[in-house]
């Protein structure tokens, strides 16, 4: 038996109104391995505290049982206390008598009873306590932002402002993301451009921060503060270190096919940036529709080039480089219109989604940011705005708020008013939200000061007819049927996790919910980071987002690399799981339930006699291991245990509780 | 190919040259229909409440039938029927209670085994449209027809899964094949107003008034359907139409198998219903 | 505690995952939702560590009721554990069953640290029930 | 028309759920249904302000409505439902509950029309009787 010193804590009168003290102490002395019991009136005081480093000292204690508030309150300031008096700090038990006690039950007599059976659970399992100590890693001072658009520009940013190096990985030729296609930014109105190209020239001129754009995270291996990432750079065809970005090459390209940034509105080359402030200012050949690379013949962009920086034989590279941390920042895709025929886009050239309107609205975009009909060039007057395209429909679209769209599309409908005179914007709704600084104030003025004839009603079907739209829909406010001939439509389409972002989260071995956005730890209290540790979320890819929330989120994010990259080395949990060779049969099975990829396959050499055999085992890198225990009922011969929480510690608890 | 084939009570009647042509077409293109024996009226409509399963019996019974014949595929012409077997047979493979309370009435033992299709997806996934238009030698060259689907072919969404909801080609690629030019319009997929023109004709022609409008409108010529009561809704009122505005308002309305047997050169001579 | 009908009050173990269940017990304590003293509570890290062979064990050594407190389905603090447990205890209840134990002792619930109230009425729901059924006497150690 | 908390609370509209298997609870008043309906124009209760008039227990009003017969099951509505609500199965409930009571058959032989009685298909003739009588 351990020799073990009992502290019952009066907690004022939280614990001793209720429960008699007196007795719990008198009853404490006769438990197993108890050679000291005494009571305090505040054990967390200094004086209590004292108290035990006192005790622990003149009674040559072994183990500790605090009998006090949750250990959820102080178990943190106990350990501390017995490590003080030379005691390793898991020696120590606490007996939640307050909380799950005194403050939950009346009678004094029965309480006194649990209280006294706590104190005894604590006691026993005290005396199965093991010295724990928790090991020192090292940290790679280097952050991955997987993800150029705003959110990663801006943790790159904060990052590199906190002097780490930074490597920008960007699956674009360029970055800029979602937020580069925009025209103006609600509730202010200012131009998307003239915010974010300078944070992209920032970038581009940080000593800090590497750009690989044209590149993707191929393989993740690793841990916090430990990260091996494989990053390929596809072949750009271009010299990076000897195109000076004039341009020429686009210009005779001959090739032209839909531009993905202008959404297919206008033609862009082969060879191309994805738009005129692109960084890097360096145009990439897209191989798909390259006319030597499809046909054998060509040549053109070679041949023009001035600083002779063609290269058609690149080809993609691969990095490996070490990362103490990751941000996450991969955005969102609007949602594909698919599941939604009854809106005849596609069919008709003047139904457009709100980010292709976003781009006829840009003085960069396909009509120099003139509001033009595609079908016949000319200014529309009456526009529909359908809101909620997939959103809020658990039938057939994303059954969560695409959260931006209440907001962009009064912004679209201001636009509307401010670029054609006399256009009149109609817009269908079903609730409208605007929860956001400025932003209700904002939707006022569209119906208010532009003239937007709100109608609530979604509406059920576009029906061409000619040159014009014929959009059928009710005012469920007036109980009236809505018919309305319109020049153009614009569907607010929903927000989607991006392509790919499953698979992206099964290499960093971080989870997506049902519609594969990135989960954060917990919802409200750890909401830039993963259930893995060093990984962490910036912006839509973890959810719908606008951007003033996904430039805090990325700040959030890189403050949170920074602590962790600003340490000497990280100190690990120490209460993992631990696997006993002698038993593990190396079936594996605790391998399946581990979340995080922890264990793994181990071979031993054995002498059996004269033999050497090898034989399989799973071992627990304690890096990785975040103590659940879900392998320990998974495993059948009982080799893996959990420390701080072994089998034979809750046994004993158990006994001791039944007793 | 042999297939168990389900007519209907109207393909018996008043749609007789739905069947006929439909099973010359598929005589030509070596397609075998057994009639299900001893079948009885399928109900015309699903039953929309959970409380009643008598519904079910008669379609039931008949699945059971083609499973028995050992064709694995039940073929219907009529989208009313085509529409209740599909629905029953999804029932009886995916609701375990329905399932064990309809066979407890029944003789046999039936749990979906059946494929349910239309004979416009025998055409599609059997036969291929493209070899569908290798043998169609006599081509509907320079024909502008409308496609009308309804919505028994196509709803509800989930159950019937039989093409888009909203924007269905099957239609179109079938006259594709046959060489005639379908014309596009919003209406193709709306209600002619069903059931009600035996009620409340007025709604009824209000609904067909809006159809033909919008598919003269595309420039079409004539309408093809696979329902009878679309075709005697559009028939009708159409005639109607035309006769109060003193103009033309209506088009002629074929089965899809009587231009298929035209294209086929099966004889497709009695055009319209017989009486 | 007594064995016989008269007067029985049971004992009844809550296994309770540290970061949902526990926190929502130390909740209905802050918030002072009473409940019977009879049910105590052992902390474990994640209803999934929560080997079966406890459940067991608490059942031989007298306890009338066994509960096991986790996140909610979907909430797990190591993303996958409760579901671990979902799928296992199931199983373990089908066994109880099969044992003789009526399961209504053995009992599996998601109380999240947020609700306080709930973990309160799971512990009044559950010892009114354990105490209709009277003393577990099937499995208790013949001491 | 008034809700009173009575009326919320009406078994009828528990039955109404039953027949159906639908949950009335589920819609949120968007309209979509109301849009794309044929024969909307035909009716006195849209069919958005069915499910709102379920919800609100507003039984009597809907037992009465010209729309419960207006319907014509074309599924349009359900099919495009964002809350995946089955609109006409509500209506069916509703009808049936008419249909079911003593004398509630609404379509009678003798008031076929002279053009419905000579050239109707039997598709039409039986889903109308299905639809109107028991």
């Amino acid at each position: 038996m351990r020799r073990t010193g009992v502290f019952i804590c009066w907690c004022g009168s939280n614990i001793a109104a209720t429960v008699d003290i007196d007795l719990a102490v008198a009853a404490a002395k006769k438990m197993p391995g108890v050679v000291f019991a005494d009571q305090n009136k505040y054990t967390c005081s200094e004086i209590g505290q004292e108290m035990i480093r006192e005790a622990i000292r003149t009674h040559r204690l072994e183990r500790v049982v605090v009998a006090a508030c949750s250990p959820r309150m102080h178990e943190n300031t106990f350990r501390k206390t017995v490590a003080a008096a030379g005691l390793n700090p898991y020696f120590l038990e606490i007996a939640n008598i307050r909380e799950q006690c005194s403050w939950v039950h009346k009678d004094k007599e029965t309480a006194t009873d649990k209280a006294i059976a706590l104190i005894r659970t604590a006691v026993a399992k005290a005396a199965r306590n093991e010295a724990l100590f928790a090991s020192e890693l090292p940290i790679e001072r280097r952050a991955l932002v997987i993800g150029g658009g705003i959110a990663g520009i801006q943790a790159a940013l904060d990052i590199a402002e906190n002097g780490f190096v930074v490597d920008l990985v960007e699956k674009e030729p360029s970055i800029g993301g979602r937020m580069a296609q925009l025209d103006k930014t609600f509730p202010t109105l200012d131009c998307s451009a003239c915010i974010l190209t300078p944070k992209m020239v920032e970038v581009a001129q940080s000593e800090k921060i590497t750009i690989f754009s044209y590149a993707e995270v191929e393989k993740v291996e690793g841990y916090v503060g430990n990260f091996t990432v494989t990053v390929r750079s596809r072949a750009r065809s271009v010299d990076m270190g000897k195109c000076t970005g004039c341009g020429d090459c686009m210009l005779k390209c001959p090739v032209k096919v839909d531009s993905e940034f202008d959404l297919g509105l206008i033609k862009r080359r082969a060879i191309y940036t994805p738009f005129p402030q692109a960084v890097p200012n360096k145009p990439a050949i897209d191989r798909e529709n390259c006319r030597w690379f499809t046909a054998g013949k060509c040549r053109v962009c070679e041949k023009v080039c001035p600083a002779g920086a063609i290269d058609y034989s690149q080809e993609d590279e691969l990095r490996t480089e070490k990362y103490g941390a990751i941000v996450v920042a991969t955005g969102f895709d609007p949602k594909k219109l698919d599941n939604y025929g009854e809106y005849a886009y596609g069919k008709h050239p003047d139904v457009l989604t709100s980010l292709e309107f976003e781009r006829l609205l840009n003085a960069s975009g396909p009509t120099g940011g003139k509001i033009l009909r595609p079908s016949n060039g000319r200014p529309p007057k009456n526009v529909a705005f359908i809101q909620c395209v997939g959103s809020r429909d658990k039938a057939k679209g994303n059954p969560y708020c695409a959260k931006v769209c209440c907001m962009y599309t009064a912004k679209h409908a201001i636009l509307l008013c401010e670029k054609v005179p006399g256009a009149r914007p109609f817009v269908f709704y079903i609730d409208v939200r605007t929860p956001g600084k400025d932003y209700e104030e904002f939707y006022n003025r569209a119906y208010e000061e532009f003239g937007a004839t709100y109608i609530k009603g979604n509406v059920s079907k576009v029906f061409p007819d000619g040159e014009k739209l014929l959009v059928r829909s009710v005012d469920a406010l007036s109980g009236a049927l809505v018919e309305l001939e319109v020049d153009m439509v614009v569907l607010a389409n929903s927000v989607d996790a991006r392509a790919g972002a499953k698979e992206l989260a099964q290499k960093l071995s971080i989870t997506t919910n049902a519609y594969n956005f990135f989960n954060e730890a917990h919802p409200k209290l750890r909401p830039v980071e993963t259930h893995t540790a060093g990984i962490f979320l910036a912006g839509t890819c973890q959810g719908p987002k606008d951007i003033p929330e996904t430039v805090a989120q990325a700040s959030a994010a890189a403050v949170k690399v920074a602590a962790l990259l600003g340490k000497d080395s990280l100190l690990s949990n120490p209460t993992v799981a631990e696997v006993n060779e002698k038993l593990c049969t190396g079936d594996m099975s605790c391998l399946a339930v581990c979340p995080y990829g922890a264990i793994s396959e181990k071979m031993l050499e054995e002498r059996r006699g004269r033999e050497t055999v090898r034989r399989k085992v799973a071992e627990v890198n304690m890096a990785l291991c975040q103590g659940c225990g879900a392998c320990t009922v998974a495993c059948r011969p009982g080799a893996i245990n959990l420390k701080g929480f072994t089998n034979e510690q809750i046994m004993a608890e158990v006994e001791a509780i039944c007793l | 190919m042999r297939y168990s084939y389900y007519p209907g009570c109207t393909l018996k009647t008043k749609a007789n040259n739905f069947e006929k042509t439909a099973l010359r077409t598929a005589g030509a293109l070596g397609l075998e229909m057994v009639e299900v024996p001893e079948w009885q009226c399928c109900g015309a409509l699903y039953p929309l409440n959970t409380d009643e399963l008598f519904p079910l019996l008669a379609p039931v019974r008949a699945l059971a039938q083609a499973k028995e014949a050992g064709h694995g595929t039940l073929v219907t012409l009529c989208a009313g029927c085509y529409n209740v077997f599909k629905r029953t047979n999804r029932e009886m493979s995916r609701n375990g209670e329905v399932r064990r309370k309809v066979n407890g009435y029944l003789q046999e033992e039936y749990t979906g085994e059946v494929n349910v299709l239309h004979y416009l997806e025998v055409l599609k996934k059997e036969v291929g449209f493209a070899s569908l238009a290798e043998k169609a030698q006599k081509k509907l060259t320079g024909r502008k027809v409308a496609p009308y689907y309804g919505c028994l072919l196509l709803k509800p969404r989930d159950e019937m899964d039989f093409d888009d909801v909203e924007n269905p080609t099957i239609f179109e690629d079938f006259l594709r094949a046959l060489g005639a030019e379908p014309v596009d319009y919003p209406y193709k997929t709306e209600c002619c107003g069903s059931y009600l023109s035996m009620a409340d004709e007025e709604v009824a022609a209000t609904a067909v008034g809006r159809i033909l409008l919008s598919a003269r409108k595309s420039g079409a010529e004539l309408l093809v359907v696979a329902c009878p009561l679309c075709r005697y809704n559009l028939e009708e009122y159409g005639r109607e139409l035309t006769e109060r505005t003193g103009g033309e308002a209506s088009l002629p309305v074929l089965y899809f198998t009587e231009l298929l047997a035209e294209a086929l050169a099966v004889g497709s001579e009695t055009y319209g219903e017989e009486k | 505690m007594p064995v016989t009908r008269e007067g029985f009050e049971p004992l009844i173990v809550a296994f309770c995952c540290n970061w949902c269940s526990y926190a929502g017990a130390d909740l209905a304590g802050t918030s002072r939702q009473t409940y019977p003293s009879n049910v105590r509570v052992i902390r474990v890290p994640c209803s999934g560590r929560v080997n079966p062979g406890f459940i067991i064990r608490a059942f031989q050594r007298g306890a009338d009721g066994v509960l096991v407190a986790g996140c909610h389905p979907g909430d797990c603090h190591y993303h996958s554990g409760n579901y671990h447990a979902r799928r296992r205890f199931t199983i373990l209840k089908q066994m109880l069953d099969y044992l003789g134990i009526e399961p209504e002792r053995f009992q599996v619930r998601w109380i999240s640290g947020s609700e306080g109230a709930k973990f309160s009425a799971v512990m009044n729901e559950l010892t009114e029930n354990v105490r209709k059924l009277g003393p577990n006497r099937k499995l208790r150690d013949a001491r | 028309m008034k809700v009173t908390a009575d009326k919320v609370n009406s078994s009828l509209v528990k039955e109404v759920e039953e027949i159906s298997g639908q949950k009335v609870s589920a819609c949120f008043q968007c309209g979509k249904c109301t849009g794309g309906c044929p024969v909307v124009s035909s009716m006195d209760i849209f069919p958005h302000l069915v499910l709102r008039f379920a919800q609100l227990g507003l039984l009597e009003e809907l037992l009465h409505s010209k729309t419960l017969w207006i319907c014509a099951s074309c599924q349009t509505c359900d099919s495009r439902c964002p809350r995946d609500v089955d609109i006409p199965k509500v209506i069916e409930a509703l009808r049936l509950l008419l249909l079911r009571r003593k004398g509630g058959n609404r379509l009678h032989p003798a008031n076929l029309s002279d053009r419905v009685r000579a050239d109707a298909p039997q598709q039409g003739l039986v889903s109308a009787f299905r639809k109107y009588a028991k």
